[in-house]
Formats: C-alpha cells, structure tokens, sequence
C-alpha cells in the first residue's frame, strides 16, 4: 500500500496527514510545536506511522508546509500553507458540496481564501504582523480567565447577560482590558462572548476583502471553538463548513498535493 | 430686306446725314441709349454684354454719328453699307444687323474667348467725293471661369485685308484680358489699308467729354496719344471702375478718280473709326504713402507692446528670465 | 532589409528634411509660374492669387469668394455648380496631404517659420499663450471662414458694395508680402476709392505690420488665425495622410507639448482617442520627432506609418541637439 | 573579488544590515552578470566600508527625484539622493516622526542626524526637499533645525492643469536662481546643455537595460536592476553610465547565447510602489529567492527616476530650464497627485510590454499615498485580469517569515493560473 503524507508546521501546533492512494485520509496526529520544530515534526511523523502501523517506505511523497516547512529537510518537496490550505478546504470540501472561500485561524494568523473551481488560490488576505484575531489571542485570554480553551465555547453559550465590547485589538491591551472586565464582576461568559465576537469581526473584515463566494470553509485550531464559530456565522450572517479536523486541514491539502505530484512523477 | 428699311428711312434723314456725313463719321458704341435696353446688360470684362440662350454673351453695338462720345448721335446710317465679323479663331462670322425704335444695331453672339472685330463700312458718293467710311469696334469675351492659361495666345489684334482703311489698337505693355486703359497710359494705333500700314493718315482721339487730339501716322502706320483725365466726381460718388468711351478716328484723302453707282468722283475720302474703353488709373485712388505708413504703425505697436509687457512680467511680478 | 529601411526613415533629422521640403513647396508656389507650373486655383494653401507672373497656382480662398460674390439667381443656377466643382478639387488636393498642407507647402507659414529662426538667432525667447487666451482666440479663424463666405454672399445679394468682393485677401498678409517675393510691391497701398475698400485695405496693412512682429515673437502666429485651416479642418476627415496617437503607450510627459508650435495641450494630455489631430494642427511632424515612447505618436498615409516614434530616434534627435554646441 | 578586512567601522549594525543583504544579493544567486561586480564592490566600499566617494564641486543633497539634477550639474556641483534604506537609521530616525511614519522619511533623518552617516555624504552645501509628501514637507523643517541650509521646491499637488505646471515651472527657474547663488556661478546655456547631455546618456543607457529586461527568458535578476540604479543615488555619472553600459553589452551576449537567469516558467513580477532602497532590498530578494523574477518595476528608486527625458524646441536656457520642468513633473506617476490615472495606465503598459504575470505592490506602512492607491490600482490591473499582491511593510525584517508565505503563495497561484491557461 502506498501513502502520502503532508506536514504542516505551524508556529503553535504540528500537524500532520496521511493518505492512501485512494487519496482519503489514512490517519491525523496533532503535537505542539514546541521550541525544536524540526526534531518535534519528525517525531510527529513517526508517531503517526507507528499508530498505524505503517513503514516508513511505504511513504512515497511527503510535502511540508508551515512557517518550518524550509527547514524540514526530510521532505521532497515544501509550498506555502495557503496553497495547502486552499487545496485541503477544496478537498475536503467536496463532502459539503464544495467550498470558494476558506476562513483559517491559526495559532499566530488569519488569512481569508478565496479559490476557483478546481481549488486554486484567486485571492487571498492575511493580518498584518500583530497578533491580534488570531488563535494566541484566545490562548492569552484562556490564561486570563484561568480556563482551558476547550471550555470556551461552552461559556460562550452558557453567558446569560449580553456579550461585553472588547475594543482593543491588540493582544497586550486586551489582556489588561479583560482584566479590568473580571474586577468590575461581569461575569466570564459574556466576556468570553465580547472576546468572539471582537475575534469574528476582524476575520469576517479579512473575509470581506478577498470576497466572500458560497459557501465558507472554517479551519484551524480555533475552528474547534464552538463559539468562536457562532460568533462568525452571526457576523456572516451565514453559515460555516468546519470540518471534522480543522487544524489538518492544511496538512491534508499537503498530502493531497504530495499523491498527484507522486502520480505525476510516475507517469512522467 | 433690311436694306430697304435703310433705304426707305434714307430721304427722311437725308438732310441731317448731309451734316452728318460733313465731319460726323459712324462708329459703333456699346453705350446704350437708353436705360430700357441697359436693363437687359451687365459688365464682363469685355464691357457690357446680354446673356443669351446657355448663358452664352451677346454683344450689342449701336451706329452712332458725332466725335464726343458723350454727345454722339445715335443714327440709321445711309448709303451702301457692309458688315463684317471676325471671331478669335480669326475666321469670319454673320452678324445681325437690324433698326430698333430709330436705332440701327449690330448684334452677335460670343462663345469663345477672344477679341471680335466688328465692321460696317459705308459708301457714299457725294460731289464727285467718294467717302468709305468703316465704323470698326474690338470687343473682348472673357470670363474667369475659363481660366487664364488661353489668354496670351488670344492676346494679339485682328484684322481684316480686305478693309480700305482700318485702326488697330495695338496692345499695352504685358496686357491681359483684365488690364484696363487708363488714364496716363500711352495707346498706339496702327493705321492699315487694305492690310497694310499707312503713313500720313490723321489721326483724332476723342475722349469722352470731347476733347481731341490729333497726330499723322509715321512710315510704320503708328500713332500715339497719352490717355487723358477727363472724370472729376466728388469723393463720394467716384467710382474706380468707372468706364469711359474714347473714339479714335483716321481719315486719308486719296485723289482717285472713278465712279460708283453711276456717280463719277474725283477723289477719294477714306475714314476708319475705332472706339475704346478707358478708366481711372489706380494711381489716382491708391497711395503707397498711406499703405506703408498704416503697416509700420502695426508693426512697431505690436511689437512695443510685445516688449513692455515682458518687461512688466520681469519687474513687479520678480518672474525669474535668463538673459543669454 | 525594408525593416532597416523604415528605421533608417524613422531616426531621420526631421529638422533639415523639413526645411528642405519647406523650401522647395515656397519655390514652387511663388516661382512655379515662371518655369510654366500652374496646379490650377483651387489649392488647400496659401499659394497667393494677386502675385501674378510667379505663382504656382491659386490659394482657394480667393476663387470661392470671388464665385460666392455672384449675383444670388446665377449662384443657384450654374455658378453654383461651378462652386461645388472648385470645392471638390480643393478637397480632393486636401485629403493627400491634410493639414501638412499647412506644416510644410504653405509660404506664409514657411516664411513665419524662417522669422522664427532669425529670432531664435537673435536670442530672444519665443512668446506662449495663456490658456485662457488660447481657448478664446482658437475660434478667431471660424469667425473669419464665416465672413470670408458670409460677406461676399451679401455683396451678391447687392448688400454690400461689390468693392468688398474679396474680404479676407483684402486682410490677408499674405496678399502683400508673397508677391513681394517676385518684386511685385503693388499690393502695399491704402485703396481710397471708396470707405469700403478704403476700410479693408487700411486693415490688410495693419494686419500685415502685426503679422511681422507677431510672427517674430509667436510661432506660426498667424496660423493660428487662418480660415483656410478652419476650412482643413471641416473636411479633415476622410484625408490619407493622418496623425494617430496610442494613448497607451503615452506616459503624458509633455514633449510633444513643449516643442508643438501651435501650443495644442491634447497632443500631450489626451490618451483615449487616437485621432489625435486638431483643428489648429498643422502636421509639422514635430511631435513625433520629439515622442520618446515607442510608437506612441505615428503618421500614417493611407494606414501605412511612414513616420513614428522610436526611442532609438528621440535620442539620436535630442542628443543631436545636447550634443553639439549651443546654437 | 577581494574583500578587506573588517574595519572597526564595520561592527556597526548598519553595516552588518548592508553587509548581510550584498551577501544574500551575491552568494545566494548563481550566475550574477560579470558586468554587475563594479557595482557590488561599489556597495561593499561605500555601505561597508564607509569609504567616501571624490566629488565634483560643491554637494547638493535631494530627499526625491523631483530635483532636476541637471541643473545642479550645469553650476558644476554633484546631486547626492539621501533617500535611505536601512532600519538602523529607520530607528534612529524615529525620534523626529511618529512611529506611525513612512521608514524611508525616517531613515533619511536618522542618517542625516547621525554623527558619521553611511554612506558618507559629506559636507552638504544644500539640501533640496522637494514638497512631494506630507511626511517630507515637514522633514524639511526638522532638516534645517540639524543645521543643513534646506530649499522647498514647491512642486504643485495637481499636474494635469496649465496653471500647475507653470507654477512648477516658476518654482523650478527659482530653484536654478538659488543654485547660482549657493555655487557662485552664473548657469550658462553651453553648461546646462553639455549638463543634460550627460544625463540624457546616462538615461539612455538604463533604457537600455529597462528594455533588456523585456526577453524571456530572463537575462538577469531584478535585484541587480535596483543595485544598479541605487547606486545612481551617489555614484559619479560618467562612471555609472559606463559600467551600465558595460553590463549592457554583457546582457546582449546573454540574450545571442539564449542564457536563462531564471527558470522558464518563472513568475515574471512587475515591482510597484515603495521604493525599494539598499539595504531595503526585502520584497525583490524574498520575491526572486521563492523563484519569481522581477522583470519591471514602477518606483521611484529606479524606472520613474531615469525612464523620461525631456525634449527641447530651441537650445536657449529658458526653454531648456522650463523643459526640464515639464520632464520632471508631467510623467510623474507618483501618489502623491490628486489624480493619478497615469499610473494605472504606466503599470498595465509594462505589465504588457513586459509579459508579467502578476504585480507586487509595495507600500511602507505610513505611506499613506500609497496605501490609499492600492484599491484603485488593484482594481485596473484586476480589470485586466492580471492578480496584485499588495504588501504592507516597513524596514524592520520581523515580518519575512510572514512575507514569504504570502509571496509563495502569490507565486503559486499565478503558477496554478498559468497551468490553467495552458
């Protein structure tokens, strides 16, 4: 049996896909990046093959992609994440009756997609520098209110009172400004709330530059958050595709790069 | 059929045509006599013409009897008369002789460009002097439209062999169909009988207000006048183009000796007339004085104004100028 | 092979070529006569009527105006045809040349062209228009074409005194100073035989004097006022040889501007229309020779360019100029 | 070619920045052009090494191109362009304009303020600062309060209006006025003339080069095309102009070989908006690293600089003065003008005549002008189907890790597009 595998290195997490021949998904794995990218994405790797028990040779084509993806040396071949992210929504897409525009949260940015019929990239925005809307931006306020950031999406839900305006963008001031929000006593859900929807509407402002088609793709980390998702949907004003594993997204699309390059080698 | 019109009229005018005959001779005018029958003219430039069928001219020319072209008679001439044309292409054509209210004329019509010459010769026996008179008139078809590229083949005069006595006009300096004689300039005529030129013969140029001049033609049948001035309007009535009738006369008295008609002479009279067109000389009316001085008046303001109006950018408005 | 040619043709010294050509047009049309030319009278460009022996043939102006002062029936009966027949060959002589008629056969203006370079000698800077009075004064000629054809009608309506029979060569420098060329000084006179006339020819010397000294400081001054080029104008549209502009290729600097002696601003700023020549445009083909940008700027003779715009040609040019000593 | 040893100089950061970057130009690309080692040793000496280049006459300094050098030649001084591109300078700059600002603007006052500037500008008898931008009318006060002598040369906000031009035409005789007066010399025609013959060659030599970049496959790299026509900034002209024509004739002998600089199907990249200024040389590297090529450019740091030339009627010093005037403000694409359609037109006409695939467009974050011209841009060459990438950046290199994934993925789609077509 052959397989394909596509590794995304991004700046929080490390994922990493696998697909047969068939070009469905063989199996994910998910580690933090940590400090060592290059030795954590080759044990990533590893780690997979060995859950699923699959030799190392039976790999034929493995492309990185990420902000490490040069310094992987292991792989043939590297692109850049917002092809891959384009190519995997496009891919993965396909179960929900295809997608053009793709919103990704990452741990470190946001980009809006915007890709034609066969899954190329027509057009496509990033966030400047700051870290502002991005998945660290959650991290940070996880920290502040001393929850995990899985349990943000059941506060979202859970808030009573009306969602709280957070009006600095930036990460830093934000901290300080939910700070402030926790000693005047407003209680966490409805801060949690603010926080979405403070997040929502610069990625939806991203989304509307680059045009927004159909339907929307969700991905990345963040896409987990339930919340978060409400919060765009109402920003939106329509309704998100999120896949099953949001953050491999783009490491799938590397995958499925990596089988029709290995096809197209083959053939040629 | 016409001659006996002209016969039949004979006895009513025999007596003013004694007088007339005396020292009056015939010659053809293109003046008409009066306003009804100017109507139907206008000027070309071969002086005034009717239009006939396809806008063709036609010439108009009456006998008249008398020496100041403005006074002269407008008379049915007596005696045996003949006329002849000849057309630019200098062969000969008819023309319509006919009496129109006490008027005899002489009409033709012009299709080509050119100068025709018109004759009436008469010939009266009158005690035992035969005098043949021949009325003779140049007249001029041009019209722009046909261009000017003809002109100076056309230019040359015509005439015919067979006339006892006849004046040529002989042509200007680098004359054109659009030159006019004009006051001050000097015409020649050229006296020919039968053709040739004559010496001797006498010549009278009557201008329009009668005044007369009068030279013998040299061995080459030349003789020379000095057109005078003789129009003297008020500013606002003068009118440059104004044209004027000169009559030139020639009379050669030849003692031969024959009969004609049964009546015997013992002399012979011959008289050749011929009249002309003049106008004001340009010099008259035109001043280089004036004209130079009105262009330098232009120029020099200009051109001052010109300069102080840079000078004035330059200094209050400090508008930066490199002199170099 | 032929593409060396063309660019041989394209880099050429358009400064020399013209003035040659220039001058031999103003031989032909003040001296053409005495070597037997006659191009007949109805040229599209100021080979004037009143100098006699010299001429080369007929500035149409004066025929036309000399028809139109017909009586009004003979107008409508076969003067009118012979009109029509005159305006046909003056447009068909026009289409051949268009305004180039203007840039490079008429002798008024070759000879304003020849004032300029004695002033340019002299040193003295050559004068501009303000925008404003360019807009005003650029309608001056249509109002003179209208007299030009207005007054004589009148005076064939018996309105006017027939003395006027020619209005605009009574004004026209032209009518003075070309048959000064052949000796003929007849024309400098103030005609007194009548207001009108007297009226009209005290105008001409002026104008004539204003002519010298506007020529002197105002390239092609008096062009910019000519009823002829109104005339060119109006029936500019079907002519062969044609002006033709790629605004894309335009980056708007101005060059053609600078060095156009009839001040035309389009010729520069305007980049949608290719039909670039303009009613006081006189195809002298400067701007061309001053357009860097390939093929930007070309004249075509029935749709094949016969002269364009290369950069290869513009430096030639200009450093031709910058290279050599100040003159 | 030899490099001398490190000099005490040569610790500083702004020379390791300049250092850094000539390394990244010359080892990481194979092949450079023979023709262009006069020119990296050129930057070597003068950025690293601080050397001071020998001048003609007294020195001028100008902050933008809208500074007729011809002029300044013609009084028989040297132009010297202070635009500067290093982020040390960018940072110590940063004490006279609000953090906010347009790096370029500050790195120009960092450098002028700083004790020993690299490169070394010298003494500078005047500095002209033409009005162009907000950001550079005030610098010109902050200028003068470092004891420079500072001439405003007051360049109208409009350019298609008569009245704008001949403003700019008074402005630009004034300017030549106070040349006379700082130099002590009269401006004379024969100078002037002999002046802009000088240039007119220099500028025919860089459209040559402009129009070499025109063949495909490539002849060589576009971040040697902005090494070259940087170091127009401050190199003596007749030396410049030679070894440019040197590199020239080099290029041709490439293009009879058929030599390829960069891959066949390589993204051909038309370079818009912020100069990119040495050791700025951040987007066209990271561009041409990813396997892009920049094959044009519309800045004012190398084609709107040197591409027009101006064209006289009569050879006398007015109509030479007032034709450079036109030269330099009629073609000007610059944002800073109320309308600007020129430069839609400018871009989609090199687009074209130079078959690029996709447009970069550069604005320095402050740059408003820029940035406010970007929609417009986007959407003229958008109309004519040909994608922009607009980036927003500054001097500071934190942000080329995020840079570089957009212009691979820029680069990827134009190849995917490509494909397509095929």
């Amino acid at each position: 049996m052959n397989y394909f595998a596509g590794i995304d290195i991004g700046s929080t997490a490390i994922k990493v896909a696998l697909v047969d021949e068939s070009g469905g998904i063989a199996g994910v794995h998910v580690t933090a990046s940590g400090s060592l990218f290059h030795k954590n994405a080759k044990e990533a790797l590893a780690h997979l093959l060995k859950k699923l028990n699959i030799h190392q040779d039976d790999v034929h084509y493995l492309i990185a992609t990420g902000y490490g993806r040069k310094l992987f040396k292991e792989a043939d071949d590297s692109i850049s994440e917002i092809t891959a992210n384009a190519l995997g929504a496009h891919e993965a897409g396909k179960a929900f009756g295809g997608v053009r525009t793709i919103i990704n949260i990452g741990g470190q940015d946001s980009k809006a997609i915007q890709i034609d019929a066969d899954g190329n990239v027509a057009n496509f925005a990033m966030n400047d520098k700051c870290a502002a809307g991005t998945g660290r931006f959650l991290d940070v306020a996880a920290r502040n209110l001393e929850i995990d950031l899985e349990e943000l999406g059941d506060y979202h839900f859970d808030s009573t009172s009306v969602p709280m305006t957070i009006n600095s963008t930036c990460t830093v001031f934000a901290e300080s400004e939910i700070i402030g929000l926790l000693a005047n006593g407003h209680e966490k859900g409805s801060i949690i709330a603010g926080i979405h929807y403070s997040i929502a509407k610069r990625t939806v402002r991203l989304a509307k530059r680059v045009g927004i088609e159909d339907r929307v793709y969700f991905d990345g980390g963040p896409a987990l958050n339930k919340g978060l998702v409400a919060a765009i949907e109402d920003e939106l004003q329509r309704e998100l595709v999120v896949p099953e594993y949001p953050q491999t997204t783009t490491a799938f699309g590397a995958a499925t790069l990596a089988r029709s390059e290995y096809f197209a080698e083959q053939e040629a | 059929m016409k001659k006996n019109i002209w016969q039949g009229t004979l006895l009513l005018l025999a007596l003013c045509s004694q007088s007339v005959l005396a020292n009056a001779p015939l010659w053809l005018s293109d003046t008409a006599p009066n306003d009804e029958s100017a109507g139907h003219q206008h000027m070309s430039h071969g002086g005034p013409v009717e239009r006939g069928k396809r806008g063709v001219f036609q010439k108009r020319l009456w006998v008249r009897s008398g020496k100041a072209p403005a006074e002269a008679a407008y008379v049915i001439p007596e005696g045996e008369l003949s006329a002849q044309l000849i057309i630019p292409d200098k062969s000969q054509a008819k023309l319509k002789q006919s009496v129109k209210d006490q008027q005899a004329q002489l009409v033709f019509s012009m299709p080509d460009e050119g100068f025709y010459n018109a004759y009436l010769t008469q010939r009266i026996v009158d005690n035992n002097q035969l005098e043949i008179t021949t009325a003779k008139a140049e007249v001029l078809k041009h019209s722009c439209r046909e261009g000017h590229d003809h002109v100076k083949d056309l230019m040359p005069p015509n005439h015919l062999s067979d006339i006892p006595l006849e004046i040529v006009r002989e042509r200007l300096p680098n004359e054109n169909f659009h030159s006019r004689v004009a006051y001050g300039d000097v015409i020649s005529f050229l006296v020919l009988a039968k053709g040739e030129p004559v010496s001797g013969a006498e010549v009278t140029l009557y201008t329009r207000s009668g005044w007369q001049n009068s030279s013998i033609s040299d061995e080459q049948g030349h003789a020379t006048f000095t057109i005078i001035r003789d129009y003297f309007p008020s500013w606002e009535f003068f009118e440059s183009r104004h044209r004027q009738e000169f009559l030139a006369v020639a009379k050669l008295q030849r003692d031969e000796t024959g009969s004609y008609q049964g009546e015997s002479y013992s002399g012979v009279s011959y008289v050749a007339t011929l009249p002309g067109a003049y106008f004001p000389s340009s010099r008259d009316y035109q001043s280089y004085g004036y004209g130079l001085s009105f262009g330098l008046f232009g120029l020099t303001f200009s051109g001052l104004s010109v300069y102080l109006y840079r000078r004035r950018r330059i200094r209050p408005y400090k508008e930066v100028r490199f002199d170099d | 092979m032929l593409a060396n040619i063309r660019q041989r043709l394209y880099n050429a010294d358009l400064k020399r070529f013209r003035f040659w050509l220039q001058f031999g047009f103003f031989v032909l049309f003040v001296y053409g006569g005495y070597i037997a030319i006659n191009l007949g009278n109805s040229l599209p460009t100021f080979s004037c009527g009143y100098n006699g022996e010299g001429r080369g043939g007929v500035c149409y102006l004066l025929p036309l105006q000399h028809q139109l002062s017909g009586s009004w029936e003979r107008l409508f009966s076969w003067a009118g045809i012979a009109i029509l027949q005159g305006f046909l060959y003056f447009t068909l002589w026009f289409i051949v040349l268009n305004k180039a008629w203007c840039g490079y056969a008429c002798p008024l203006g070759t000879l304003q062209d020849w004032i300029s370079s004695l002033r340019r000698a002299m040193g003295i800077h050559f004068a501009r228009y303000s925008e404003q009075a360019f807009r005003s004064l650029t309608w001056v000629k249509y109002g003179l074409l209208a007299l030009t054809i207005l007054i004589p009608l009148a005076i064939g309506g018996g309105l006017l005194p027939h003395s006027m029979g020619t209005p605009f060569c009574d004004i026209c420098p032209g009518r003075m100073i070309i048959p000064l060329f052949t000796g003929d000084y007849s024309q400098f006179t103030i005609d007194f035989s009548s207001k009108s006339s007297m009226v009209m020819t005290g105008l001409g010397m002026l104008i004539t004097g204003l002519f010298f000294a506007g020529a002197f400081f105002k390239k092609r001054f008096f062009c910019f006022f000519c009823p002829m080029a109104a005339l060119h104008y109006l029936v500019s549209k079907p002519a062969l040889l044609k002006l033709v502009k790629d605004g894309s290729k335009c980056t708007r600097c101005g060059d053609c501007y600078r060095v156009c002696d009839m001040e035309i601003k389009e010729i520069a700023d305007e980049v949608d229309d290719p039909r670039i020549m303009k009613d006081d445009c006189i195809m002298c083909l400067k701007c061309v020779a001053a357009c860097p940008e390939e093929d930007a700027l070309k004249a075509t003779f029935v749709g094949i360019p016969i002269f364009k715009a290369t950069e290869e040609g513009f430096i030639k040019r200009m450093n031709k100029g910058a290279g050599s000593d100040p003159s | 070619m030899t490099r001398p040893e490190p000099s005490a100089f040569n610790q500083s950061r702004q020379a390791r920045e300049a250092e850094s970057v000539l390394d990244q130009i010359t080892d990481r690309f194979d092949d450079n052009p023979q023709g262009m080692a006069y020119f990296y040793d050129l930057f070597r000496r003068i950025y690293c090494h601080g050397e001071a280049l020998p001048r003609k006459g007294i020195q001028i300094g100008t902050t933008c191109i809208q500074a007729p050098e011809e002029l300044i030649y013609a009084v028989g001084a040297t132009p010297i362009r202070l635009c500067n591109g290093s982020y040390h300078y960018d940072q110590t700059g940063g004490d006279f304009m609000p953090a906010k600002s347009c790096s370029l603007v500050k790195a120009t006052l960092g450098m002028l303020n700083s004790e020993n500037p690299v490169p070394r500008v010298g003494e500078l008898d005047l500095v002209v600062n033409p009005t162009t931008c907000d950001q550079k009318k005030k610098a010109s006060a902050m200028i003068e309060g470092m004891g420079y002598q500072v001439h405003d040369l007051e360049l109208p906000s409009a350019k298609e209006s008569e009245e704008s031009r001949l403003y700019w035409q008074r402005t630009v005789r004034r300017f030549a006025v106070q040349l006379s007066k700082v130099t002590g010399k009269k401006m004379t025609r024969k100078a002037l003339k002999a002046a802009m013959a000088r240039t007119a060659r220099a500028q025919s030599a860089f459209r040559t080069m402009h129009n070499l970049r025109k063949s495909s496959p490539t002849l060589f790299l576009g971040k040697d095309a902005f090494l070259v026509t940087n170091a127009f900034f401050f190199d003596d002209l007749e030396r410049w102009t030679e070894a440019v024509e040197t590199l020239n004739s080099e290029l041709l002998q490439r293009q009879e070989e058929g030599f390829q600089a960069a891959q066949r199907k390589a993204p051909r990249i038309l370079f818009t908006g912020s100069p990119p200024i040495f050791p700025n040389l951040k987007l066209p590297l990271l561009i041409e690293e990813s396997g892009g090529v920049v094959v044009a450019d519309e800045t004012c740091s190398a084609n709107r600089m040197l591409y027009d030339m101006s064209a006289v009627d009569e050879w006398r010093l007015n109509d030479m003065v007032d034709a450079l005037a036109d030269r330099y403000l009629k073609p000007c694409t610059c944002p800073i003008f109320t309308r600007n359609e020129d430069r839609q037109r400018r871009l989609l006409d090199l687009a074209e005549s130079f078959s690029a695939d996709g447009v970069v467009y550069q604005a320095f974050s402050g740059c408003q002008v820029y940035e406010m011209e970007q929609r417009s841009i986007g959407d003229a060459l958008s109309a004519k189907n040909i994608p922009m990438l607009y980036v927003e950046t500054d001097y500071s290199p934190d942000d080329i890790g995020q840079l570089s994934t957009r212009i691979e993925a820029f680069l990827e789609s134009i190849k995917a597009r490509k494909r397509k077509r095929s």
